[in-house]
Order: structure tokens, then C-alpha cells, then sequence
């Protein structure tokens, strides 16, 4: 699913990733920690073509990040759903709307689009807040529409941006039970936290910790870097 | 596919609403942008009009012998009005010369005395359009005049000829060079004024792109939106325009000067709102990229 | 105190480079919107110029008798020269205008036999002007005119005369309200592009003012930001305009139209130059309300 | 410092506040804790004026919130820091202009702020990024900017937002830290969040829960109502 060989992103002079490289077999959930500024959220912005690759390889969902430009930049983030840390929803529409956008913009029909988000919504508890704009909306209301919008289109590939800073302990567990499912279909799940009770509600899963751009511990070193987790 | 070009674009217009006040605001600036241009068109167009209308013709002014039978030179006044190209005659008899030359200095003389000894000759004003493919007529006409019967002299101006065909000739330069010179800026604003409302989209932009959004799918919205307000800004000012030429149509048409203030022809206003409404589509063409 | 009001509205000025995308088109706008005013003005003040300079004036054509003596006619011609109000006088000997009258009809025309022998009257071309306090002038220099010696005819065209002071009132009555509309519709388009330019700052004065600044200390940067927008693009369009019309200033001056185009009176561009700047304070002001 | 009585807060229809009554003496550090939605944020926002008040009583240093206008505004929040959930951060400005502005703001002398400044962002480890736009900061640096413009300009009540939800454990012990210190001062401190960890840390700390805008728990609640804490 994702394949990352020596990837490498400066910014100007300041180095937010250096040297990493780690593959990720499809099914399985990972958990990327560091402290603030290890460049987690730039990793992430390089899975979805957010920025551009400099240096290194790396291939996500069949797409090589190298080559990929035009058009399959959108068809390469349609299969990706993505939490934002900033939650990059629209403040003037509802939090429906919100969530409606990334199936509309895969050409699904009305119908079809009404019910799954519908679903979405009441799984992460803001049903009563459907038709409410964004902007009204508490800072954990605003997280669960950004994590909404990342699950409603059924992806293959999960990636999430500290999905539950703005989350009590309660919701934090919704979400990972949503996850936790998603990923017991079979999808890939990659989740930026900081927080430590999250890497203890999936046992199975695997933590890559980086710091200062570098993967300092990664908890499946033990096994060949190819292995089980294809 | 056309159907769902068609709900983004009807979208695209809807979404206007969500930033109103940008969008207000550069909807008002398009009008009056379309206005000032409408205004600058209108004071052209009419200008032109008058300019040619007074200019683009010579007058004669023929001179009977004072000698001459009246109902003979009446007889040539009446021929004279069915020349090609003569627009008008304006005719005095010996007695109305006088008449008119008197009164206009000391409108209380007393004339009656004078009647039937005037001496002065019979004169008649003749106006003649000269059209810019023929513009040998004048020397034709003079020709002709001159040759009528009993007639003494004819005077004309031929700075007049010239002035009349310099001022064809610099329209013709300048008009639509000007009027091109004003649809650049109006455009300029308008697409300006558009751009930077569309500013306040670009965040919608970026986030229609990471969830995965073609551009078409993107562009599609913020172009209609463009045009519409391009559209909607420009009929708004021609409105006003309309209003304007109304009130003051007639304010300026009293003797001596006989001037109204014609609307636009209709072909510049419908040119005046295609090409705002097209600049509003390029500039949010511009925005997106 | 002054020394912090400085600094703050350096800074407005300063902080324009933060957004430089709406910030620069809102400059282009009001540049172009101050250059199609100037343009405006431009036309009128000239158009004005021009036509105050052909209507104000009445013209005479005086005939003096065939029989008179040459010497004599133009020792009139010289003494007319220096009546009051009489701008030029053209003069034509009787071989003169024979010369000019035939030359016009047909240049190639060989006339040495006519030498000498003219039919036409010796005649002058007065040009009197009119002023507005003066109305009757031109009855006096026409009875004066008329009692020269040898004079047998004045022809003048009281219509003119007419045209001339309707022409003055019309200007005076429509050209302000013009310029006051003109003046109002660029400063509505100046005002909405710098408001909707400064919304992209909105967010700055909230937070400002959430971390406890008082009113004045957000306004001022705003309002000297504002202004100074309007003060470039002013500046700026009438740079722009001041390149026109020094390409356009010669090409009417051609025989006969003899256009000059000329700038706007100082005074003029400067009050557009002020008046940009107050719509853009203004207007930052209402943006930050 | 804070005497709420009665206070309720309606958006429409919507009462994100109902009753709210709870005095708070100089020098009390507050947790405000609760689910996604409870008011937590509408109840900060209130007491720094950001919004009007509608139903009940509020005294706030010394301000009567419902008779408070004009100029008075800028004067309560110059003696409050308050870090927001959405930072509100100026994201053009550097890290250093934004920490400075709330200075510069009072009208503090330029070598002055400089310093203060300084010294903030070395405490909160971002000293390394101070002449950084702050949209170019990472989730965490960006928080910890708009702390440090809470704390810079020692106010007598900060007010914040869950200021750790994108920090990681240690930054979070660092700034707890922090106010820990300030509270040392005689600093009154409200904290709305999330994380238990958090309330282990100051375990003097008073705890008020909201539930659908009701407190629901007060752990003074044994105590007079207005009592030892004045
Ligand atoms: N501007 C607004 N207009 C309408 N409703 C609002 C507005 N702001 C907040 N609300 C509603 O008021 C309620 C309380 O919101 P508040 O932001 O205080 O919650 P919170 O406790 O801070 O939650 P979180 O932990 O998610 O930040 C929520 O139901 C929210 O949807
Ligand atoms: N657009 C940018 N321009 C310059 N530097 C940047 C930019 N974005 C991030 N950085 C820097 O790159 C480094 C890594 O940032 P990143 O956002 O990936 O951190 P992070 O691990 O997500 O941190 P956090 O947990 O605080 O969100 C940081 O030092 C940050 O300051
Ligand atoms: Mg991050
Ligand atoms: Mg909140």
C-alpha cells in the first residue's frame, strides 16, 4: 500500500524528513509518533501529494509520488481518506455539506450520498448537528466533521492528523472503535497522536516514532522490512 | 455530463451567497465600472452623432439677381429639394431677407414701408449631406447651382468641406481606438474587482483539491460565478445608464441647441455586457489557477 | 502620542506587503478607476475648452462696396484691429478672395487673366468675443461696422450668437453635476475594491482586538493603509493619464480641426488625487466598523 | 477574581449554557472538563467578553460583564491571557510578532517586549522558530505560540482552551509546568481540556464539569459556596 525508500523534505533549509523509509503492508493500522515538529504531518502531506516529492521513492496505493501529476493527483487522494490537523472544512457550509463534498466530488448519487453521510454523522454523535455551519460548531464537533468527511468515502487508505486533540476521552474511543473497524475491513490506516491511550486500544498495531525528521523506533523492526504485513 | 456542468455552474452562482459581502461589494464596483464605461459610450456616441450630423454636410448659400422673377426662382426652390444628397432648403424671399436681417438686429424696426422695394436678392440655404463614398458631390452640386437660371452667385465655405471630412476621418481613427482604450480598463476593474472577491474562495479551492476534486470540477463554479457577476453587474449598470440618459435626454434639447441625448445603440450595450460578463469568467479563471 | 500614531500608520502602510495579492489588485483597480475619471475630465475640460473657444465668439463678414478704395478699406482693416473684444480679422482684397474662392473650386485653375479685375467686394472676417458680462457688444461693433466708409453690407449670424450663450449656460449647468457624478461612481469603485480588499485583514482585527487593543490602535493602521492605496492608485492613474494625452496631445492638431489636447488643470487632478485618498481612508474606516 | 451567577448563554435556540454558578478567588486554578459540546469554550468566551452577555450575573476582575462597553473591553482583556482552541494566531506574522503584538498592544516599550518575548518562546521550546510565519509552523508550534502570547503579558486570570490537545506528553508536562508557576504567583488559571493526564498534574486543582452546559460537578462543592477561595 505505501512504500517509502529514503524519502527525504526540506523546507528551505530546515529538514522536516530525513532518510525515511519503511513499507506498509494493505491492512495494516499504523501509529505514527514524536514529539511536536518531528514531521509527522509532513510525512502525511507527502502520502496525499500535499507537497511535492524532492528526494527518495515512494509509492502509495499503486501511484508512484514521483511521477504523479494532473489528474492523478485527484485520483490517487480519492481512494485516501484524510483527516486534517487543522480539520480543513469549510466554515460557511453545514457540517452535511461538509461531509457530502468528498462524495459529491466523486460523482455519487444524491440518494446514496443523503444516507451514507447520514450514517457517518450519527456514528460520530453530531447527527443533531447536521445543518449547523461549520463555523458554529465546537472544536470537537469540528474534529468528528473532518474525521466524518475522511471515512464517509469508504478509502482504502486512512490517513489521520491528531483526529482526537479536540476530543474527550469518550469520543477519542468512538473514533478508534471507527477506525478499528474500517481497518477490520481490510483498510490502511495511518494515525499521527500524541496521545499514548490510543496506542494502547490497538494492540496489534504498529508505531513508527520519528524525531527530528528520522525514524528512531519503528516496532516492527524485528520482522524482515517485506514481510507479514503485505 | 452536461446536466452535471450545469449544477456545478448553477452551484457556482449559488455559492455567491456564502461570501456576500465580498461578492456584494465587487458587484457594485462592476456596475459602476459598467456605468462610467456606458457613460463614456453614451457622451461618444452622441458626440459622434452630433458632430457628424452638423458637420458631415455643406451648405450653399445661392444668391439670385435681384432682378429676378420670383416664381421662377420659387420654381428652382422646389426643383432643388429633390437633388440627391439635399437635406435641406431653407428659402427668403427678398422681403423675408430683409425681414429676417432687421428683426434679428433691432426687432422693433418698423417694416411695413419697406415691402415689395427690398434690396435684397431672393436667397435660398441649401444643406447637403455628403456621404464618404461620393466626395465629389459638393463640386457637382456647386456646378449645378450656378448653372440655374438668374442665379448671381454661390457661395460656399470649403473649410467646411474639409472640417467635415477631417472630422470623418479622425472618428474614424480615434472613436474606436478610444472606445477600445475604454473597454480595456473597464475590464481591467471589472476583472480586477472580480479576482480579488474570488480571493476569498481560494480556501474552498484548496480544500476541494484535497478531497480529491478534478479542476473542472472546480472551475466550473468559480467561472459561472465569475460571469454571473460579470453579467449581473454590467445589466445593473446599464440600468442606471438608462435611468441617467432619461433624466437628461431632454435637458439639453432646447433651441438653439436641439441636442438629445440618445441611449446607446443597442449593439454596444449588448458588446458593453458580453465582454464584462466574459472578463468576469477569465479573471475567476485566473483566481483558480 | 504622535510619535505612536506615526508608527502605527507606518505600519498600516507596512502591512500592506502581508496580503500582496489583494492589496496589489486593489491598486490596479483604483489606478484604473482614477484613470478613466481623469480620462472623463480629460474629455470635458477639453470638449469645454473647445467649444468655449468657438461659441463665445461671433463672427462678421463685412462686404465694402466694389467701387472702394483699396488704400482706404485697409486703413479700416487696421483700425478694426483694435476695437475691444475683436479677437482677429481675416481680410480678403477683391483678388484675394476671388483666388480663394476659385483655388477651393478648383485648384488648377489659371486666374492671371483675372488679375485686377475681380468681381468680388473687398471683405473682412471679424471675430468679436463675447463675454458674459458684455452681452450687447455685439449689436455695437455691428452698427460701428456699419458705419465704416464704403462699407455696403455686415452679415452676421445671430443664431450664433444664441448658440454661444446657450452653449455657456448648458456648461455650466451640466458640466459640475458631470463631474460630481463621475466623481461619486470612481469613488464608489475606488471605495468597494479597497473595503473588499481590506476584508482579507478582518481577521487581524479580531484578533486584535481580543488580545485587549483599543480601538484607535487597530483603526489607524487600517486607515492609513486605505489611504495610502488610494493615493498610489491615484497617482498612478494619472501618470497613466498624463502618458496619454501626451500620445494623443498632437494628433487632433492637424488643418483644420487645430485639437490640441491638453492635461487636466492642476487643481482638477489634484482634487482627484485627494478625493481617491479620502474614499480610501473612508472606506478602510467602514471595512473596520 | 470570578463570580458567575446564574449565567446562561443561548446561540438560537441552541443553550450551550444553563445556570452556571460558581465564584472563583484569586489565585484558584480551574479545570473546566466535559464532553465535546458541554460550553466550555461559549463559557471562556464569556468571561474574556467575546461574547455579549445574555442571562444571569458575571463579575470578572473586577468587571460587570453585562454593564461592560466600549473602551472597558480592551481594558478587562489587558489583564487576561487567553489561549483560544483555534490559536487565532496571525499566520502571515512571525512567531515573534504575534507574541510581541499582545505587548505591543499595552504600549510596552520596544527593548522591553524583546526581551519578555524572548524568554517566553525559550520556555516553550520555539525560540529555534521565532522569526518563522507562523503558517509555516507545525500543529504543535503553532499552539505553542498562541500560549506563549497568553502568558507574555502576565496577566492576573489565563484563560485556557485545551491548550495540549496538539502537544505532545512532554511539551504538555512543560506547560503545565508553566502554569504551575504562574499560578505560584498568585495567578488565577482556567483550563478547559480533555486530558485526565492533566488534572493528575495539579492535584490542588479545583475541577468543574460541564454536561450539556449544566455543571454537573464542582470538587468544592463540600466547601461554602463562597468560602476559603476568595
Ligand atoms: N456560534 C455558534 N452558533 C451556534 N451554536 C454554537 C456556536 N458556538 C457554539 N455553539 C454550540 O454551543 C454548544 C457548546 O459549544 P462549545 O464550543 O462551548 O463546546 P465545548 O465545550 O467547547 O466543546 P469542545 O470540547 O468540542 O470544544 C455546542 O453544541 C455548539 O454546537
Ligand atoms: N510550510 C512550511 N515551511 C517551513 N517549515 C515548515 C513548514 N511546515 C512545517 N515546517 C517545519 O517542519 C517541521 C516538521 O513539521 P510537521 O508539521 O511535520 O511537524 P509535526 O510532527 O506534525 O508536529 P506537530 O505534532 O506539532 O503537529 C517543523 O519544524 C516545522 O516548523
Ligand atoms: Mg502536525
Ligand atoms: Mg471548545
Amino acid at each position: 500500500m505505501v512504500r517509502l525508500t529514503r524519502l527525504s523534505y526540506n523546507f528551505g533549509s530546515v529538514w522536516a524528513l530525513k532518510d525515511v523509509t519503511f513499507n506498509l503492508g494493505k491492512g495494516e493500522f499504523l501509529f505514527l509518533t514524536g514529539p511536536s515538529g518531528a514531521g509527522k504531518t509532513t510525512l502525511l502531506k507527502l502520502l496525499y501529494a500535499a507537497l511535492p516529492m524532492s528526494r527518495g521513492a515512494a509509492e502509495v496505493c499503486g501511484f508512484d509520488l514521483a511521477r504523479l501529476h494532473g489528474r492523478h493527483v485527484s485520483l490517487l487522494r480519492r481512494q485516501i481518506g484524510v483527516v486534517f490537523q487543522d480539520f480543513k472544512i469549510l466554515p460557511k457550509k453545514t457540517a452535511f455539506d461538509n461531509v457530502a463534498l468528498a462524495l459529491e466530488v466523486r460523482g455519487m448519487a444524491k440518494s446514496l450520498i443523503e444516507r451514507r453521510v447520514r450514517a457517518v454523522l450519527r456514528v460520530l454523535k453530531i447527527e443533531d448537528k447536521s445543518y449547523v455551519p461549520c463555523e458554529r460548531l465546537s472544536g470537537g464537533e469540528q474534529q468528528r466533521v473532518a474525521i466524518a468527511r475522511s471515512v464517509v468515502v469508504n478509502p482504502s487508505l486512512i490517513l489521520a492528523d491528531e483526529p482526537t486533540g479536540n476530543l474527550d476521552p469518550g469520543l477519542s474511543r468512538r473514533l478508534m472503535d471507527v477506525f478499528k473497524q474500517f481497518h477490520a475491513y481490510g483498510t490502511t490506516i495511518v494515525m499521527a497522536t500524541h496521545n499514548m491511550d490510543m496506542l494502547a486500544m490497538v494492540p496489534s498495531a504498529r508505531i513508527i516514532h520519528l524525531e527530528g525528521g528520522r525514524i528512531t523506533l519503528d516496532s516492527s523492526e524485528q520482522q524482515p522490512p517485506e514481510g507479514v504485513h503485505r | 455530463m452536461i446536466g452535471i456542468a450545469l449544477r456545478l455552474a448553477l452551484r457556482g452562482v449559488r455559492d455567491l451567497a456564502e461570501h456576500p459581502w465580498p461578492h456584494t461589494f465587487a458587484c457594485i464596483a462592476v456596475t459602476l465600472a459598467a456605468f462610467l464605461a456606458g457613460l463614456f459610450l453614451l457622451f461618444l456616441t452622441n458626440l459622434d452623432r452630433e458632430l457628424h450630423a452638423r458637420h458631415g454636410q455643406v451648405q450653399f448659400q445661392v444668391y439670385w439677381q435681384p432682378a429676378a422673377e420670383l416664381a421662377g426662382v420659387q420654381n428652382a426652390w422646389q426643383e432643388l429639394r429633390s437633388w440627391p444628397g439635399v437635406e435641406s432648403v431653407r428659402t427668403y424671399t427678398p422681403d423675408e431677407a430683409l425681414h429676417e436681417l432687421t428683426a434679428s438686429l433691432d426687432p422693433e424696426a418698423e417694416l411695413g414701408w419697406l415691402k415689395g422695394k427690398s434690396p435684397l436678392p431672393a436667397t435660398a440655404l441649401v444643406s447637403l449631406a455628403v456621404p464618404d463614398n461620393d466626395p465629389d458631390r459638393p463640386k457637382i452640386v456647386y456646378e449645378r447651382l450656378k448653372a440655374l437660371p438668374d442665379v448671381a452667385e454661390v457661395h460656399y465655405n470649403p473649410a467646411q468641406m474639409d472640417m467635415a471630412r477631417s472630422w470623418l476621418a479622425a472618428s474614424q481613427r480615434f472613436l474606436w481606438p478610444l472606445i477600445g482604450l475604454l473597454g480595456l480598463v473597464a475590464g481591467l476593474i471589472v476583472g480586477n474587482t472580480i479576482k480579488l472577491s474570488q480571493v476569498s474562495r481560494l480556501d474552498e479551492v484548496d480544500i476541494l483539491r484535497l478531497v480529491g476534486a478534478r479542476q473542472w470540477y472546480i472551475e466550473l463554479p468559480m467561472l459561472a460565478g465569475g460571469a454571473a457577476q460579470g453579467l449581473a453587474g454590467s445589466i445593473l449598470g446599464l440600468g442606471l445608464l438608462k435611468l441617467f440618459q432619461l433624466g437628461v435626454a431632454n435637458l439639453l434639447n432646447v433651441p438653439p441647441l436641439f441636442l438629445s441625448i440618445e441611449f446607446l445603440p443597442w449593439i454596444y450595450a449588448l458588446g458593453l455586457a458580453a465582454s464584462l460578463t466574459l472578463v468576469g469568467l477569465l479573471s475567476s479563471w485566473v483566481a483558480v489557477r
